[in-house]
């Protein structure tokens, strides 16, 4: 088969769409207020490390996925545990991120819908997007990132006569821990949820390029998201951690004359290719995944039942609005924290000895 | 397919029977009239020179296919008034003839039963000699063409006002006299087990692409079909992603537009009998494009380009939009188009999708019609069409107005961009059923799923939405925009990959600054 | 409900399953039949208006069990 | 090839969908009862008593809009909304509704029951004008006719929109009250409608303001003081200056007209813990009106006057905190938050006394009034002898 590739433009449009897609309507996390905002640049430096690490496992192996890397690394046994550990990381957190498109969509805009149908129309389109390959998903997000600029310039240049900048006012009113706390936050979700991304970008053109796309993606989506958490602050006040959805009822302040209002609906379309592209990429590392433990030759013949089965746990994994809501900021963090920092950190370690001993076998052999 | 079986095995008999002439005329012509029979289109005259009365001879031809006035100056009346008793031989009268006495540009001497078929057939005339088993093949194609009119499919205002007939040998002209270079190449080759259609490969040795090349032909060899009545059969049986609404191949009547896309890379497919010029490989790009743009000024062109893509993006999406809008979300509409929306409906019976719906294919019908109608009868149905049966489905309250405001915009603007007519059409419609599910969020998926079945789709090995993304030198400038000729230097990649360079940047600049 | 769901599953049997049938690709058909039974069995579930337990709260339990928030 | 299938595929499911169970949130628009605007009352035991203005539309030619009102009673207020439909039959389209009035009685009870449902549900949008009804009931001001449009609560929102240029009334939307709610350090202030007769009519007019002590109501401030209010809280974008130039010796009242004005509050925190607020006022204005014989193109003589009205000004704020100090005894001006935003280790220490401290708190008002220009005359009309 033809190796897939995709440019390092196509890879980091697909990161920073990866990044803003649920973080950029959930908005960053609820403890720090009106620093919310601090906590983001804070989450950023935090994932920086973890970022590298990532990127550095990914150019140890290059045009090797994250679990091809783990049979290399750990052999066979071992290997398989990790394998099996990141499909359910990547299958739950493409789960969760259904879901939260599910309650977004129930909340604001068709309350009688059933959500296991909004849900159903987002995960044939996933299935579909994952079945034509990372590929097309890569130049998916590349020709969709600039009108989701496009979009987010102009909203914001639209409400900059609703913006109060003294709410921004007073800056660590409340001290320092709940700030860091929120960094805490901001860091698990979204920045380090990029280690799924490992399964997906085993496609990249160089060695250089997972440097190049994580540090470049996460900047560019970092600021993108400190900039909207601003926003929110600005227009909403201190209120803005009360709202499931900050940015959405922030935009919903926005009036320009008579005409120009109720432009909400503008951010949703970012929100709905965010979540596609995020279910899209969880959906396909996780299949990636159940294909390498089953050693199929295609991971597309069983993309349809992952879909459907990652589906169904996002319909049963909460009860309400107000579970999800806690779950997304008071136990996820904790929760992803050994898929994101304590596994890769294994990963990292054992990756540097291998790398190591086989090159010094291979000079002694020589 | 019974016809076609009976009809090859009487060519095969043929063959076997008697394969070749002999020497005696009347029965050279009586061959030719069984090959023939019932087919009194076929005319066998029989004349001898004046000074030579061994020197029997018979023209044969088909009537209608030649040019009868020069078979009469040129070839009977030659070989009736010289004398050929003068030096000649009676052993080489063929010879002779062919070389001294018929006045013609192409003439050769031939046995080969097959190459005689398909001259007579193709409009040339067969001289058939008392004595010999040979035969000479005169060049005397003619007979009615339509002349070189303004294509009707792409008018311009500026710009060359040439089209393609339905002669080959005329369309491959026009394009050679845009042409000048030795490197222009035409492949013939026959398609069709019954036809015999003439087709033409036409491309720029060292610009087109050698793979490129390799599948087309690789994809007119399986061809096997019995007849080619417009080069529209070749394009739906040589194109990539059969199922899709979208078109993978391209086609125009223009001249200027297929010598730029041989320019580019591409090659041209000329199909006997269509004005129609197809060209391989197609991006979706080239559906927004024109050929006036290149003529006119790039300000203005790129005016016309965006103007054109914004309208099929509206085309498709304006309807669902609206059904969006007004049927799920109507908080983003501002109250008084609310309350006007609100009073229009007042008392109309039908949803606004059903009655969508409905607009969207009424005026497809209306448009359907108006085209085949002749147009004195296509006009009137216009105008029943828009004005009476806008008007009083309107006032009779069976839709409101903005359905027939958002209807008829979408048709205008679907009308931009000729080529993507069928694929707009289509997409509305999904899009509509999307929007009618579940608002703009349908909406919304919607493109996301065409997007994916555009990003999936190929032309020839070239990605179909090459371009649509990039701004950059190569491919982006001639897309949304069509940037000024002096700053396009490169070819576009990919198709073009083989010379980019288009011209060379400093003498082309420089001369436009200057 | 369980109507839909079943036209909706021979629909996907159809187009899914027969195609791997033919490329006589055994090991993804059994995988997928696998699966695809599980996810069969769930939807069933859901339609007959069972509830499935949800492992979010179970994690939500030990995580809050270990940190003691 | 394969992507055609599960396009088929997925098709056929939506349209599966579509004809078994219909489309869920598909309404037509004709079959929605848009709410313009609505009042609120308190009703016997505990009850609250909605009232809406539905707009009716008669379709046609010429269509023509107009309205209806519903009243309906309930023991929540959402109970009371749901109730409409056994009355009107349609579900109430809560979405572009302009105006919510709110009757004093209820405002001086608890404001929060009212705003909570507004403010939560997904239909209905915070950014919706907020009145406070100086009337006996709110339901009396919402269905008087309208003067100049079809809509009463649709001219209740224009005239607060156009309330700029007038400076006579705060404009309040609701999720700005629940912010001041909830912020600390600033308490709300809503404009005040009440009905005046104009020609043998009682028609809305809305002036002044409500006060609010955390969600109650405790009081009213008249148009002048909530002129003087706005000037503190830097909300003035319009409006007029009017007073008697004493200096140059005029009798009749002189009218300016505010172009611009920024106000700063700065809050001083002394060595000795003392809170102490400074106040610049920078007005910029055009003299529209004079009667009187006086040449203001001179410059001294506009000096004067400017000095005059920047003192007028001053005390007229001075006399009007001194008022909310002791009447009110609440933080209406926000000195509180922004002493928060500036200072927040010494809110911290006097955050949970702030009411009592504002009571007495020293504020130093200084005022500037720029005269920029006056209007289209250079010179006072003369009357020839």
């Amino acid at each position: 088969m033809r190796r897939e590739q995709i440019t390092d433009k196509q890879a980091i449009c697909l990161i920073i769409i990866f990044y803003i897609g649920s973080s950029f309507i959930l908005g960053v996390d609820g403890e720090s207020k009106n620093d919310a905002w601090i906590s983001g640049i804070l989450g950023m430096f935090m994932a920086a490390p973890m970022l590298f690490m990532y990127a550095r496992i990914l150019s140890l192996f290059p045009e090797k996925s994250m679990f091809d890397i783990f049979e290399l690394v750990f052999g066979k046994t071992i290997g398989k545990a990790f394998i099996l550990i990141y499909i359910w990381y990547s299958f739950h957190l493409g789960a969760l991120v259904i879901r939260n498109y599910g309650e977004f969509i129930n909340t604001v805009a068709m309350p009688e819908t059933p959500i296991f149908i909004t849900m159903l129309v987002l995960t044939v389109v996933c299935m579909l997007a994952v079945r034509s390959g990372i590929e097309v998903i890569g130049r998916i997000s590349a020709s969709v990132l600039p009108i989701l600029f496009f979009i987010i310039t102009t909203v914001i240049l639209m409400s900059i006569p609703k913006m109060n900048f003294h709410f921004i006012k007073p800056i660590l009113g409340d001290g320092i821990l709940p700030v860091v706390k929120g960094g805490f936050s901001a860091f698990s979700f979204p920045f380090a949820e990029s280690v799924v991304l490992m399964g997906g970008f085993f496609s990249l053109k160089t060695k250089k390029s997972p440097y190049k796309v994580y540090l470049i993606g996460t900047v560019i989506a970092g600021i993108l998201i400190i900039i909207i958490t601003l926003r929110s602050i600005v227009i909403l006040g201190e209120t803005f951690t009360k709202f499931y959805f900050p940015t959405y009822v922030a935009v919903s302040m926005i009036s320009l004359g008579d005409f120009i209002q109720r432009i909400e609906l503008t951010v949703s379309v970012v929100f709905v290719f965010g979540v596609f592209i995020k279910s899209s990429m969880c959906l396909l590392v996780s299949s990636k995944g159940i294909a390498k433990l089953f050693n199929l030759q295609d991971y597309r013949s069983i993309v349809i039942q992952v879909g459907i089965l990652m589906l169904y746990f996002s319909y049963t994994v909460y009860d309400s609005i107000m579970e999800m809501k806690g779950w997304a900021f008071i136990v996820y963090p904790y929760y992803a924290f050994p898929f994101q920092v304590i596994f890769p950190l294994i990963i990292f370690m054992a990756a540097e000895i291998k790398v190591r001993r086989n090159k010094k076998g291979d000079e002694n052999s020589i | 397919m019974i016809r076609k079986k009976n009809l090859l095995d009487h060519d095969q008999s043929l063959e076997q029977e008697n394969s070749s002439l002999v020497k005696s005329l009347e029965a050279n012509i009586e061959f030719f009239q069984k090959i023939f029979h019932d087919n009194e289109t076929l005319i066998a005259r029989k004349f001898q020179n004046k000074y030579l009365p061994e020197a029997k001879c018979c023209v044969l031809y088909f009537d209608g296919m030649v040019d009868t006035q020069k078979l009469n100056e040129k070839v009977i009346q030659p070989i009736l008034n010289t004398n050929l008793n003068e030096g000649l031989s009676i052993q080489h009268l063929l010879e002779e003839l062919e070389f001294k006495v018929i006045v013609s540009d192409k003439i050769k001497a031939s046995n080969d039963l097959n190459e005689m078929m398909s001259s007579i057939m193709t409009g040339d005339t067969i001289l058939l000699l008392q004595g010999f088993d040979k035969c000479l093949l005169i060049s005397s194609k003619g007979g009615p063409t339509r002349a070189i009119v303004e294509p009707d499919s792409a008018r311009v205002i500026r710009g060359p006002k040439e089209g393609f007939t339905e002669s080959i040998i005329t369309n491959l002209t026009l394009i050679r006299r845009k042409i000048n270079n030795q490197n222009l190449k035409f492949k013939f080759r026959e398609l069709g087990e019954i036809t015999h259609t003439k087709i033409c490969i036409c491309y720029i040795e060292g610009l087109a692409l050698e793979e490129i090349m390799a599948e087309l032909e690789k994809r007119l060899d399986a061809i096997k079909i019995d007849a080619i009545l417009d080069s529209g059969y070749i394009q739906e049986l040589i194109r990539d992603a059969p199922f899709s609404p979208y078109e993978t191949v391209g086609y125009s009547e223009r001249p200027d537009a297929i010598a730029a896309k041989l320019l580019e890379g591409r090659i041209a497919i000329v199909v006997d009998g269509s004005p129609f010029v197809l060209t391989v490989p197609y991006v979706l790009a080239e559906a927004f494009q024109a050929s006036e743009d290149y003529y006119n000024n790039f300000i203005f062109a790129s005016f016309n380009r965006l103007l054109r893509s914004v309208g099929i993006f509206i085309a498709t999406g304006l309807p669902a939009i609206y059904l969006a809008i007004v049927t799920y979300h109507q908080e983003m509409l501002p109250t008084p188009l609310l309350l006007s929306i609100t009073s229009s409906r007042q008392g109309v019976p039908f949803p606004t999708a059903l009655s969508l719906f409905l607009m969207l294919l009424v005026f497809d019908v209306i448009r359907e019609a108006a085209t085949r109608m002749p147009t004195p009868i296509g006009q009137a149905v216009n105008i029943v069409g828009t004005l009476v049966l806008g008007q009083a489905i309107v006032e009779a309250k069976i839709v409101s107005a903005p359905v027939i405001i958002i209807t008829a915009f979408s048709g205008i603007m679907k009308l931009l961009s000729p080529t993507t007519l069928g694929s707009v059409i289509v997409l509305r419609l999904f899009f509509l059923i999307m929007a009618s599910l579940m608002g703009i969020y349908g909406y919304i998926f919607g493109m996301i799923m065409a997007t994916i079945h555009l990003m999936n789709v190929r032309s020839f090995g070239v990605p179909y939405m090459l371009g649509l993304t990039s701004f950059k030198n190569h491919n982006g400038q001639d897309i949304w925009i069509r940037a000024p000729w002096w700053s396009m230097t490169l070819r576009p990649k990919i198709i073009g990959v083989r010379n980019l360079v288009r011209q060379s940047t400093k003498i082309g600049k420089g001369s436009k600054m200057g | 409900m369980i109507i839909l769901v079943v036209i909706a599953y021979s629909l996907l049997f159809i187009f899914e399953f027969f195609p791997l049938y033919n490329q006589k690709q055994w090991r993804d058909l059994w995988l997928t039949m696998i699966l695809g039974l599980c996810s069969f069995t769930l939807i069933a579930l859901l339609s007959f208006g069972v509830k499935i337990p949800s492992p979010a709260m179970p994690i939500k339990n030990v995580i809050l069990s270990i940190f003691g928030k | 090839m394969k992507s055609i299938k599960y396009l088929i595929l997925s098709n056929m499911i939506f349209l599966n969908m579509f004809f078994l169970t219909g489309c869920w949130n598909y309404r037509e628009v004709e079959k929605l009862a848009v709410v313009a605007g609505v009042a609120i009352d308190k009703g016997k035991n505990n009850q609250f008593i909605v009232t809406t203005e539905v707009i009716q539309i008669s379709g046609g030619r010429e269509s023509k809009t107009t309205s209806t009102y519903i009243t309906m009673e309930g023991k929540s207020i959402f109970d009371a909304v749901r109730n409409q439909i056994s009355f009107a039959g349609k579900k109430l389209y809560w979405s572009h509704t302009k105006v919510v009035i709110v009757s004093k009685e209820i405002a001086r009870h608890n404001m929060l029951s009212v705003i909570d449902w507004y403010n939560r549900d997904s239909e209905t949008r915070s950014d919706v004008n907020l009145l406070v009804s100086r009337e006996k009931t709110a339901k009396k001001v919402l269905e008087q006719r309208a003067l100049l449009e079809d809509i009463n609560s649709f001219e209740l929102a224009d005239t607060l929109k156009n309330q700029i240029s007038l400076s006579k009334a705060p404009i309040k939307e609701l999720w700005g009250f629940i912010n001041d709610l909830e912020a600390q350090g600033i308490v709300n202030i809503v404009p005040a409608v009440h009905l005046k007769k104009n020609k043998n009519m009682y028609s809305p007019q809305i002036m002044g303001a409500a006060v609010f002590d955390n969600a109650k109501l405790i009081g009213f401030l008249n148009s002048e003081e909530t002129q003087e209010v706005l000037f503190v809280k830097d909300e003035v974008k319009g409006g007029l200056l009017i007073d008697r130039d004493k200096t140059n010796g005029l009798k009749a009242p002189i009218s300016m007209e505010i172009f611009k004005n920024k106000t700063k509050i700065e809050p001083v925190v002394s060595r000795n813990n003392e809170i102490k607020f400074n106040i610049k006022v920078d007005t910029r204005v055009d003299i529209d009106e004079i009667v009187g014989n006086v040449k203001y193109a001179n410059e001294k003589v506009l000096k004067k006057l400017s000095n005059n009205e920047a003192k007028n000004l001053k005390n007229r704020i001075e006399h009007c905190i001194k008022k909310v100090q002791s009447e009110y005894g609440v933080d209406i001006f926000g000195f509180g938050a922004k002493l928060r935003e500036d200072n927040p280790k010494v809110w911290k220490k006097v955050a949970s006394s702030w009411n009592d401290r504002f009571k007495n708190v020293s504020v130093n008002v200084s005022t500037k009034v720029n005269i920029k220009g006056s209007g289209l005359f250079s010179e006072p009309i003369k009357m020839g002898d």
